[in-house]
């Protein structure tokens, strides 16, 4: 199973993409391709956990190595529950939404395993595509819309700025393959082009000084479309982010300082700026910016331990904000609208804290051993003032997470609301986040040593 | 064993949470027959206890995370055992206490149960990341029990309690991150020894780290401000637990990590602690004595008891340490009991406020003899528990180095202050006339009766015998004294 | 030979107050024989005691003794224990003896009364501890029954909770007697932290060697706690309102036991107190001018209860005034003395008081002609107070007068003669008003006869006590000698003058005396003796209502302040991040106050950068990148 | 006189700011799409120069370019399509009329 047969994940992700655009020929309803395509990305992500790692590909373009195994088969797991949750409850047009978001899927899975600078701008545009449709996905509301130019204009900004800085990158080094990179030699202009190549990363990681366009884009997008776009596609965008951090970090060490800069900065303004947030989509935008900044922290820390704690953190943070935002899509944006929540769906109310418990930090969830794997490393590599700012911000994300709680255990439901439809599929992919949320927590030893530390 | 000890109650959440809405009211009957079976657990423990030996029993040691080296270890010796008994023994009287319960009582009874599991693991947790599971997992049921059941600013209450206790344990995390980063290791056992290889400077800002950790828990002065909401906020059960297991898990963790990790980081935070310290008992006696309302009343001299826990460990003499563990035992037992009498006033009166109630001796004797009793073995009276904490943490911190003589002195004016707030109370609250809303009120009934019971019994043989207590206590202590240097 | 049957003296009422607890008041009435009946078994064994311990002596070991350990400190046992020795086994009787008088004469004298086995029970449970105490031979032990009988004193004071008076005068006793309690703390642990024991024998024998404040330290310790005890001023306040309480209860606790008990440990602990002098002399002088200052006032009260009262204070003064001199016997044998006639006239005072249903003397008058008995017997108990000749009074004054005479503490006795001048003119004012002068109470009948009966008993041995002074020396282990003759005509001569002077101000009178006489010849200075040397008014003022402003401020300030400092902080960063305003204040409930507010600023304030503009989103963009350029090429370059 | 790398770097640099300049001042949506243009333009001309001058045996540089075009194509379709439903649906490309969505 070497050679080509290690991207068999990645071609039933196409067959996939195939069944939901030409469905229209085939039997089955609407809602038909995006069973199919649930199916087809948990049986990828089944392939990729069975591959052994280490491959490389295409003459090192594509390094299958355990941090790439990982990110892959998170990405696939993660749009495996995107896809059963849409399957019941998305609203209209479901066989577009499967193709675009199988799209994304396939583009993140080549980023993860991307170790050359073609193959990685490739998959990064491959990802975000579809994530712009996905965010405009009802056209005919403006506010949509909106949301979508703004992450479009600014993304392609960024990543023309991203390209520029690899083309200086490549020109400086003489090759395009990562792990060739030595910039000793190449004075200031080696370190404007990292710096430039990493403005791109920052803006997909909707990091600090580059998050403008997330708030704008989550609160004009539906739910369910931000769900995926906000989770999936993050945890393949901090593998290529540790990958390039890696490779440019050992001969150009003041980039560690400038994630440093983006690390703080965001933790500080997403944790702080959510706090008064009223609309939950803007405040989970808000808190992706802060949980970018704790990744970036411990890939900051460059070590082995830092790039696989980054990783891990990003699993850890895309399960529970997946649940989570799929609960928003059934309950309502506001945090009002959460108000009573626990007297009508108390199971999925008690997800919702299991969700919140893990984001803020509570053992023993994902999101503790996340945060202990990423403040272990960040302490090894001296940054403790910056992990009290982490300590103290994650402190402040308790008290905007836990308004969520208050107003469905606590709140008087404001106006009268017609009784969620039940639905089987919807339950299960948010009962299979919280469980994952849970079990992930209890089971962080296994599941760390799975994903190694690969990059160096 | 002691897996069963501690994850026993999690079998009761499981079925309670299970139960169908029209079988509610079965919840309390699980959660009772739960946690009887957790205190006859916890009761053969005890009694097959070894208490000669200072050495870690009935432990068990397994990988959990083992490429973060967490292992799950769980293991008593002679400080943690009477604790968790204490944990036990109140989770089940305040189960007895909260019969009454009939908004939602499967969910309060779950919530009950969980924060069982939680006191239990703090205690009898080996592993540092393990213990800090259990301390921050005690935060979430709290939150309900006392946002959900609690009085009219419960909410407030509530949200100020988690993030008060929060912001000080992130910073707890911080210091066991870098413990492990300096020695290698989270088991609390092996670090006990290693901790003095440290160089100063590091174990003073380790010290700082915990004690924020810690101090916010047991509570001491300038962090004690989330105490009265809880409290008053908070359910019979929630106020019964709180002051009765919560406060102790501060002092735990200083008796169990500061003191024998960073000798030298005591050394120098030892004078500091004891001023804080006796403030406290000054500071928290003289609150009291002006409160209107009988609950914050009981809150404040929780600090003010606590502060003698805080000196006895500021000491760092054997008598000292076993002084603060009588103290939080005996806190445990008295203001537990004074918690249940005042849930039984509230009953029926329905109200706390000191003003409204008088005369309940005429009115409601055995009611008013119990919390007679409870608040003068809260007062320190030798014969019953409260005073063997109080006298040893006074005596060791006089005998001890690094506590000034004077500090002690005003250490026992705290002694008299105690007495002052309560008789204050007792006279106004038990004596006197029956005022209009005492009037016709009944008696306590056999159920009350008995949830008390084991309080007033175990107050009395400690106070008699104090060995009942020591006897566990003291190889522990005087290993730890002997560490410390005291 | 094991005489472990010693033990059973303090078991026996312990034992009773333990039966009666649990009973509801119908049970506790119908046996309300055994309180009683347990003294009596208790006061015949001490007498057993006293027997098996003659002839007494001074010798090292006990005649009984027993421990068991308490607990384990730092691996030190921590011991307990009673031991049996001469000056235990005669304060055994004296106490045993005037605890059964009081139980019986109760019987007729609570009679009436529904709570009357709650009174028996606490009444019993007092005698244990106060019992314990005596036979402590170790200071914690002690200190444990010390406290033990504040409560007791708490509970029968607070008797009549319903009322406003015993409620105040219970809180009032314990908070202040617990004040001195506080110095026997201290003197415990500077004890534990030299003698590493509290075995009373150790603690005495190793004093030498102790550090050198320690000495200081623990005399200081129990000196204070006794003046608490036994109401020394400026400690004495809390005794005239005790006398809120039940009489019998009164003659018990605040006659004969618990505020001797004060000068029983010192007595017991006199040799550490030799190794700080100063330390004697300062007692003298409390002493000396608690006699002189109680006996003042209590020769302008009204009532009858708070004369005895002053007048036990001035005796305590008095018998802390001979163990200031060092010598514990002659201390020992007035305590003895005075246990027995003050409780005979706090008995006599209850039936006086039932007869005239007052306590107030000015409606009283011409007792005399209906109740003979009484009048006989408070004629016996008043004339020994006042240190008539053959009385025990005399014997145990003239002790201590010889003492001072020895020790040459001349000053101090011209104090102890003038109190004891001014104890005969106060007997016999209260003597003239109560049972002479016209009769102001209709049909005045002698009391029941159970309460008789302890009245005289106590009257025969305050009769017969006196003689007994050599030989209780001897049995202490001292050198016993009859009062010299000097001594005895100077206090006589004093007993004469004094009695004189009541006579002839309050005797022989056919109309009632009013006080107006008074107040034109002494001006202010009886003011400032009826208003108690404005001794409570300064407490009041000073100590309890500064305590009630001192808490309600730092109530208010922990209310406000420090948890104002959690919001504080917040509202100060808040007003500092300009354009606060524009956020609701609905919203910060939710999160912690003052951390909130300050955090919620900042965020408001980053929120306002998201202007939802495109063209300032990009600009922000390019910005941020031209920024790091810069430090990229800064650092470079440095 | 030989044009050297320097030039082409210069030529490129200076395509790649006029075109952020554009992107960031203009006000119609297709005003800034065509400035994104430009900037990729200047992304081009760069890796080119680079292949040319610094692994001209490769040609990786070529390869690159040739991507990147590609890439920057199908975006700015979609930019326009994306425009395009805008315009149909609020009636005005100026990008700075859409503002409702802040804070």
């Amino acid at each position: 199973m070497t050679g080509y047969g290690l991207l068999i994940p990645e071609l039933l992700v196409l067959v996939g993409v195939a069944w939901a655009l030409f469905a229209s020929a085939l039997p089955g309803r609407d809602r038909g391709a995006a069973i199919a395509g649930a199916a087809l990305a948990a049986v990828a992500c089944a392939a990729v956990v069975v591959q052994p790692a280490g491959e490389a590909l295409f003459g090192g373009a594509l390094a299958f190595d355990s941090t790439a195994r990982f990110a892959r088969a998170g990405t696939a797991a993660l749009s495996a529950v995107w896809l059963l949750w849409t399957a019941a409850r998305g609203q209209g047009r479901t066989r577009e939404a499967t193709a675009l978001a199988l799209f994304a899927t396939l583009g993140a899975m080549l980023m993860s395993a991307a170790t050359d600078l073609v193959t990685l701008v490739l998959a990064i545009e491959l990802a975000t595509m579809p994530a712009y449709v996905l965010m405009g996905y009802r056209r005919e509301r403006v506010e949509g819309l909106e949301g979508a130019l703004k992450y479009f204009l600014l993304s392609l900004l960024t990543s023309l700025v991203m390209m520029y800085g690899l083309s200086f990158l490549y020109g400086v080094t003489g090759t395009t393959r990562m792990a060739g990179f030595d910039l000793s030699g190449a004075g200031v202009l080696g370190l404007l082009a990292v710096l430039l190549a990493f403005v791109g990363l920052f803006a997909k990681l909707s990091a600090a000084p580059f998050h403008y366009w997330a708030p704008d884009a989550y609160e004009g997008a539906e739910p369910w479309t931000v769900a995926f776009v906000s989770t999936a596609p993050k945890v393949a965008g901090a593998v290529a982010f540790v990958r390039l951090l890696a490779s440019v970090a050992a001969t150009a060490p003041v980039v560690s300082t400038i994630v440093l800069v983006a690390a703080v900065a965001s933790m500080v303004l997403g944790n702080l700026a959510a706090l008064t947030q009223t609309d939950v989509r803007r405040m989970m935008a808000y808190s992706g910016v802060a949980h970018t900044g704790y990744l970036m922290l411990a890939a900051a820390g460059a070590g082995a331990a830092g790039y696989a704690a980054a990783v891990f953190y990003a699993f850890a943070y895309a399960v529970p904000s997946l649940g989570m935002m799929l609960l928003v899509a059934e309950e309502g944006v506001l945090v009002e609208d959460f108000a009573g929540a626990f007297s009508r769906r108390p199971a999925a109310v008690w997800g919702a804290v299991v969700m919140l418990a893990s984001l803020i930090g509570i053992p023993p969830l994902v999101g503790f051993f996340g945060k202990l794997t990423l403040f272990q490393a960040a302490l090894g590599a001296g940054f403790a003032p910056w992990v009290v700012v982490a300590v103290l911000t994650s402190v402040v994300s308790a008290a905007y997470y836990l308004r969520i709680v208050r107003a469905s255990f606590f709140g008087e439901p404001v106006a009268e609301r017609a009784p969620l439809a039940p639905s089987v599929a919807g339950s299960v992919a948010v009962a299979m986040c919280v469980g994952a949320t849970l079990a992930l927590g209890l089971a962080a030893g296994p599941l760390l040593g799975w994903l190694g530390t690969a990059i160096r | 064993m002691l897996s069963w000890i501690v994850f026993l109650p999690l079998v009761g959440v499981l079925l309670c949470a299970v139960l169908p809405k029209s079988q509610a009211h079965l919840a309390k009957w699980i959660a009772l027959a739960t946690t009887a079976a957790d205190l006859v657990l916890a009761g053969i423990m005890i009694a097959s206890f070894d208490a000669a030996s200072a050495a870690m029993q009935f432990v068990t040691d397994v990988d959990w995370v083992p490429q973060a080296g967490i292992r799950y270890a769980l293991g008593v010796d002679g400080m943690s055992a009477p604790l968790v008994a204490l944990s036990a023994l109140l989770t089940m009287l305040a189960v007895l206490a909260s019969w009454k319960v009939d908004k939602k009582p499967a969910f309060y009874f779950a919530m009950l149960l969980l924060l069982q599991v939680g006191m239990n693991g703090v205690f009898a947790a080996l592993d540092f990341v393990l213990f800090y599971v259990f301390w921050e997992l005690v935060l979430v049921p709290m939150y309900f029990l006392i946002a959900q059941w609690g009085g009219p600013r419960r909410e407030y209450a509530a949200i100020k309690f988690f993030l008060y206790t929060l912001l000080g344990s992130v910073f707890m995390l911080i210091g066991i991150i870098a413990l492990r980063l300096q020695l290698g290791t989270f088991s609390l056992t092996e670090l006990a020894g290693l901790g003095a290889k440290l160089p100063s400077e590091v174990q003073w800002w380790l010290f700082a780290a915990f004690f924020l950790g810690f101090a916010v828990k047991v509570p001491v002065f300038p962090l004690h401000t989330w105490l009265p909401d809880a409290h008053v906020e908070a359910p019979t059960a929630g106020s019964v637990l709180l002051a009765g297991v919560l406060l102790k898990m501060g002092t735990y963790g200083f008796l169990r990590v500061s003191l024998p990790v960073l000798p030298e980081g005591f050394a120098s935070w030892q004078f500091a602690i004891a001023v804080i310290a006796v403030f406290s008992i000054v500071y928290g006696a003289a609150v009291s004595f002006a409160q209107t309302d009988v609950k914050k009343l009981v809150a404040y001299s929780s600090v003010s008891h606590m502060g003698f826990a805080m000196l006895g460990i500021a000491s760092g003499t054997a008598a000292g340490l076993n002084g603060a563990m009588a103290v939080n035992i005996s806190h445990g037992l008295t203001t537990g009991m004074l918690f249940l009498m005042i849930g039984m006033v509230y009953d029926r009166t329905h109200t706390r406020q000191i003003a409204d109630l008088s005369g309940l001796a005429n009115q409601v004797p055995v009611i008013a003899g119990l919390m007679a009793f409870a608040s003068f073995a809260s007062m320190g009276l030798p014969g019953l528990s409260g005073f063997v904490g109080e006298f040893l943490s006074l005596l060791g911190a006089w005998q001890s180095t690094g506590v000034a003589a004077w500090l002690v002195i005003v250490g026992v004016l705290g002694v008299l202050f105690g007495a002052a707030y309560m008789l204050w109370m007792l006279q106004r609250v038990v004596m006197g006339q029956p005022s209009h809303i005492v009037a016709d009120q009944p008696d306590a009934n056999l159920r009350e009766i008995v949830t008390v019971a084991p309080l007033v019994a175990l107050i009395v043989v400690i106070g008699l015998n104090w060995d009942a207590l020591l006897r566990f206590t003291d190889p522990a202590m005087t290993a730890l004294a002997k560490l410390v240097g005291g | 030979m094991i005489m472990n049957w010693v033990a059973l003296i303090p078991a026996l009422p312990a034992l009773s107050f333990v039966v009666l607890l649990p009973l509801s008041r119908a049970m506790r009435k119908r046996l309300l024989w055994l309180p009683p009946s347990a003294m009596a078994a208790s006061a015949a064994l001490s007498l057993a005691a006293f027997v098996r311990t003659w002839p007494g002596g001074h010798h090292e070991e006990p005649v009984w003794s027993i421990a068991w350990a308490l607990g384990h400190v730092g691996g030190r046992p921590l011991e307990l224990g009673l031991a049996l020795d001469p000056v235990a086994a005669a304060t055994l009787v004296v106490v045993t003896i005037v605890a059964t008088c009081v139980q019986i004469y109760s019987l007729g004298y609570m009679h009436r009364d529904e709570r009357e086995g709650w009174y028996f029970a606490v009444l019993s449970l007092f005698t244990a501890a106060m019992l314990a105490l005596v036979l402590s031979d170790n200071l914690l032990l002690t200190f444990a029954m010390w406290e033990m009988m504040g409560l007791c004193s708490y509970l029968l004071i607070g008797f009549w909770y319903e009322l406003e008076g015993p409620r105040k005068a219970s809180q009032k006793a314990f908070l202040t007697t617990r004040v001195g309690d506080l110095g026997f703390l201290v003197a415990l642990f500077a004890i534990w932290a030299n003698a590493g024991t509290f075995e009373l024998a150790e603690v005495l024998h190793g004093a030498g060697e102790w550090a050198p404040g320690a000495a200081l330290v623990v005399s200081l310790g129990l000196l204070w706690a006794a003046m608490g005890k036994s109401a020394q001023i400026p400690l004495h306040v809390w005794l005239p309102d005790a006398m809120a309480g039940p009489t019998p209860a009164s003659a018990l606790i605040h006659a004969a036991t618990m505020v001797a008990a004060g000068v029983f440990v010192v007595a017991r602990t006199l040799p550490i107190f030799e190794h700080a002098p100063g330390v004697l002399t300062a007692m003298m002088v409390v002493g000396a001018a608690t006699a002189l200052a109680a006996g003042l006032m209590a020769a302008v009260q009204h009532d009858i209860k708070k004369v005895l009262a002053y007048s036990t204070v001035s005796q305590l003064g008095l018998m802390f005034v001979a163990l200031g001199a060092g010598s514990a016997v002659a201390a020992l044998f007035h305590l003895t003395t005075h246990a027995f006639f003050k409780s005979l006239l706090f008995l006599g005072a209850g039936v006086i008081i039932h007869a005239a249903h007052t306590q107030d003397m000015r409606e009283m008058g011409g007792l005399a002609r209906h109740m003979p008995v009484t009048t006989a017997t408070f004629t016996i108990g008043s004339l020994a107070l006042a240190g008539v000749f053959p009385l025990a009074g005399f014997f145990s004054k003239d002790e201590i007068v010889t003492v001072l005479l020895h020790e040459h503490h001349y000053v101090t006795v011209g104090f102890v003669l003038l109190a004891s001048g001014l104890t005969a003119f106060y007997v016999t004012r209260l003597w003239f008003r109560v049972f002479s002068g016209p009769e102001q109470a209709e049909e005045l009948h002698e009391a029941h006869r159970s309460m008789l009966g302890p009245m005289t008993l106590l009257a025969a041995i305050t009769l017969v006590a006196g003689f007994a002074g050599p030989t209780y020396a001897e049995f202490l282990g001292h050198e016993g000698k009859w009062p010299e003759v000097t001594v005895a005509l100077i206090s006589t001569l004093v007993a004469a003058v004094g009695i004189g002077a009541g006579w002839w101000f309050y005797g022989g009178r056919s109309k009632v005396v009013n006080t107006r006489v008074w107040k034109q010849r002494l001006g202010y200075f009886y003011d400032a003796l009826v208003q108690k040397l404005y001794f409570d008014l300064t407490y009041d003022t000073l100590f309890i209502k500064g305590y009630f402003r001192a808490s309600e401020g730092a109530s208010a300030f922990d209310a406000h302040v420090v948890d104002g400092v959690v919001n504080g902080a917040g509202t100060a960063w808040v007003a500092t991040a300009n354009g606060a305003h524009a956020f609701d204040q609905g919203v910060v409930d939710g999160a912690v106050n003052g951390v909130a507010d300050a955090s919620k600023g900042i965020g408001g304030l980053f929120r306002r950068l998201q202007t939802g503009r495109l063209q300032n989103y990009q600009r922000l963009v390019v910005g941020a990148v031209v920024v790091l350029m810069l430090i990229v090429i800064v650092s470079r370059g440095a | 006189m030989t044009l050297g790398l320097e030039a082409y770097l210069m030529l490129a640099a200076l395509l790649f700011s006029a075109g952020m300049y554009g992107a960031v001042s203009k006000k119609g949506a297709v005003q800034v799409l065509m400035s994104l243009e430009l900037m990729a333009v200047g992304v081009d001309l760069n890796l080119v120069a680079f292949s040319r001058y610094v692994t001209p045996v490769e040609m990786t540089g070529q390869f690159f370019t040739v991507f990147v075009m590609i890439v920057s194509a199908a975006e700015i379709g979609l930019g326009l399509a994306l425009v395009l439903a805008i315009f149909r649906s609020a009636r005005s490309s100026e990008v700075d009329s859409l503002a409702e969505l802040k804070g």
